[in-house]
């Protein structure tokens, strides 16, 4: 490989220089999927990065040979598209993994796209005056019709699922639907970090799921201690309200006649009542 | 409704329901009885699960009631 | 519970709910009185609306709603 | 209500319910007692299965049900 | 749940729910005090509004609920 | 609360909840450990089904709304 | 669930969440710790607002179930 480089132009062993220097600047190393990214959105994401992570295009077969050159490092070599960019950063590979899916924005389908999620079509009035477009969006699967004088989309529909491919007339009427449904952004295809490398799957997490878990840990953090009776300062209010609680359905059930129940006794008296008479008639 | 209180208060007590009984509890709160409401009541709790009936009325969110204090 | 309809039936009857009332209609009824009980009961009810407290139950439908989130 | 607290301070503690332990309850902890409304809170409690009250109250529309794991 | 019993009656009573006060209440029901469960309740009842815990159990339907048929 | 994760934790991990894993968990936190807190917490949970004491809601419904009357 | 738990310690004790303290309470609580979930629990946590999703868990209204009619 050595003696290869040798006789490669002096920008091309410029370049090569430049990624290794940037490898052995920043802790992170990864590879980003730039496919179908319009240069001005480039131009966006590199401005939100600007001082978290640094964006290089170059030729695939630079970045293999700086690699190459790098030991470890070859390995993400095999993870190469395409469409491939160098991202580095000293952020690790889960921070980084939610910056570049925060700087996605929505953009239109092009013919032969994978729908990223169902795509449903709403009922209701487009603002299309009747014409060859009703034509064009029932041959798309979509329900046109007029109506007063309106193209109007019939009922709601999801007109392809998530994972199915858009074909052109589709395409052609989100278009004129002015739905967006790719997301487009720098998608990480993988990262080398402190030694190993980290492959997309295992870097996306579910922020949902997460928000969740940590309701669900305080939950049971909350539960456990009112049940247990383990009073602390966040719970100590709750636990008198379940002693309260339990002091007044036992008085109620009990029956005893005490001021602070006797309105709630005597509604249980007449709903047992109420009960019975609808029985006796 | 008195009658049916008079019922529940036989039940709730374990005494039989029957019409002298509820007919002397009904006199004894002031009630002047039409003997053939009695009679009636008498005759349609018959065969009724009394409890059964009774815990129904329990599952309703009765003492939504009882406002702070 | 027993006391309590007697309570009840006093009420509906329009008769004043006091010691010795509470205690004629449980007496009417077979019951062994239990002195304190009535006394009990029969202080607890001071100031209290029975008429409310009961319509409440008539009301007390069903919807304990869930809270939106 | 404070009756209420001895009984079931005296009951989760899994000691006997009677007048003389409410009554030492109550007073150690500066209540002035009234003995009347103690004989009426232990006769109204006799033969009510405190535990299956509890898990009713506890059980009932609170429902905060902790998320899956 | 003695423990947080024993500092409804003081509650109730007016009187300062410290340490040698819910002490003396656990005592009185002739329990075996543990020493820390009363400072951790003492000290995590600081600042809380007792009267407003009390009345959110009574805002909330009392506990008559079954569970559904 | 960061006692009641403490017990969480050590729970999770299958080990047993005593004064010496709590505190080891506590201070690995950086927390100076309360040692009576732990005492009581501990204490507390002698006996408890965590796993039951977890999932079983344990707060108040926040807007159970009374039905109008 | 342990790492959010780890997490949650950590918060509710004034300290700061990081992937080496979160990883000392793990150890601490006998769990063997997995680097890279620590990493990714650290990462997630970024622009997460904790005591909010604490709050939410406190009043949770979850499923309180109408009564039947």
């Amino acid at each position: 490989m050595g003696l290869y480089t040798v006789h490669l132009p002096q920008w091309k062993k410029d370049e090569i220089s430049e990624i290794k220097r940037l490898a052995s600047e920043y802790k992170l190393v990864g590879l980003v999927d730039m496919y179908g990214i319009p240069a001005k959105q480039v131009q966006d994401i590199r401005r939100n990065l600007r001082g978290k992570a640094e964006l290089k295009m170059t030729r695939n077969t630079l970045i293999e040979h700086a690699f190459g050159e790098q030991g470890d490092l070859g390995e993400l070599s095999s993870r190469l598209s395409g469409h491939s960019a160098l991202i580095f950063t000293n952020e690790n590979p889960f921070k980084l993994y939610s910056m570049l899916e925060k700087t996605k924005t929505k953009m239109a389908a092009r013919p032969g796209e994978t729908a990223p999620e169902d795509i449903v079509i709403s009922k209701g009035p487009t603002s299309f005056r009747p014409g060859p477009i009703v034509g064009e969006l029932q041959q798309a699967g979509i329900p046109a019709a007029i109506e007063a004088g309106k193209v109007t989309i019939r009922e709601t529909k999801t007109v392809v699922k998530a994972g199915q491919e858009i074909n052109k007339k589709l395409a052609d009427a989100l278009v004129k639907l002015d739905i967006k449904p790719m997301d487009v952004g720098l998608a990480l295809q993988a990262a080398f970090y402190e030694g190993s490398v980290y492959e997309a799957d295992v870097l996306a997490i579910d922020e949902t799921a997460f928000y969740n878990s940590i309701i669900s840990a305080a939950t049971h953090a909350f539960n456990l201690s009112v049940n247990a009776c383990y009073p602390t300062k966040d719970t100590a209010g709750a636990i008198i309200t379940k002693a309260v609680r339990e002091a007044r359905g036992v008085a109620v059930e009990a029956a005893v006649a005490s001021n602070d129940v006797i309105d709630a006794v005597l509604g249980r008296a007449q709903a047992q009542a109420m009960a019975l008479q609808n029985i006796t008639g | 409704m008195e009658y049916v209180y008079a019922a529940l208060l036989l039940f709730k007590a374990g005494k039989e329901i029957n019409e002298s009984s509820v007919q002397a509890v009904l006199t004894a709160a002031g009630i002047a009885v039409n003997e053939s409401r009695v009679k009636a009541l008498v005759a349609s709790l018959d065969g009724v699960d009394i409890e059964e009936a009774i815990s129904k009325a329990a599952a309703a969110p009765v003492a939504v009631a009882a406002a702070a204090p």
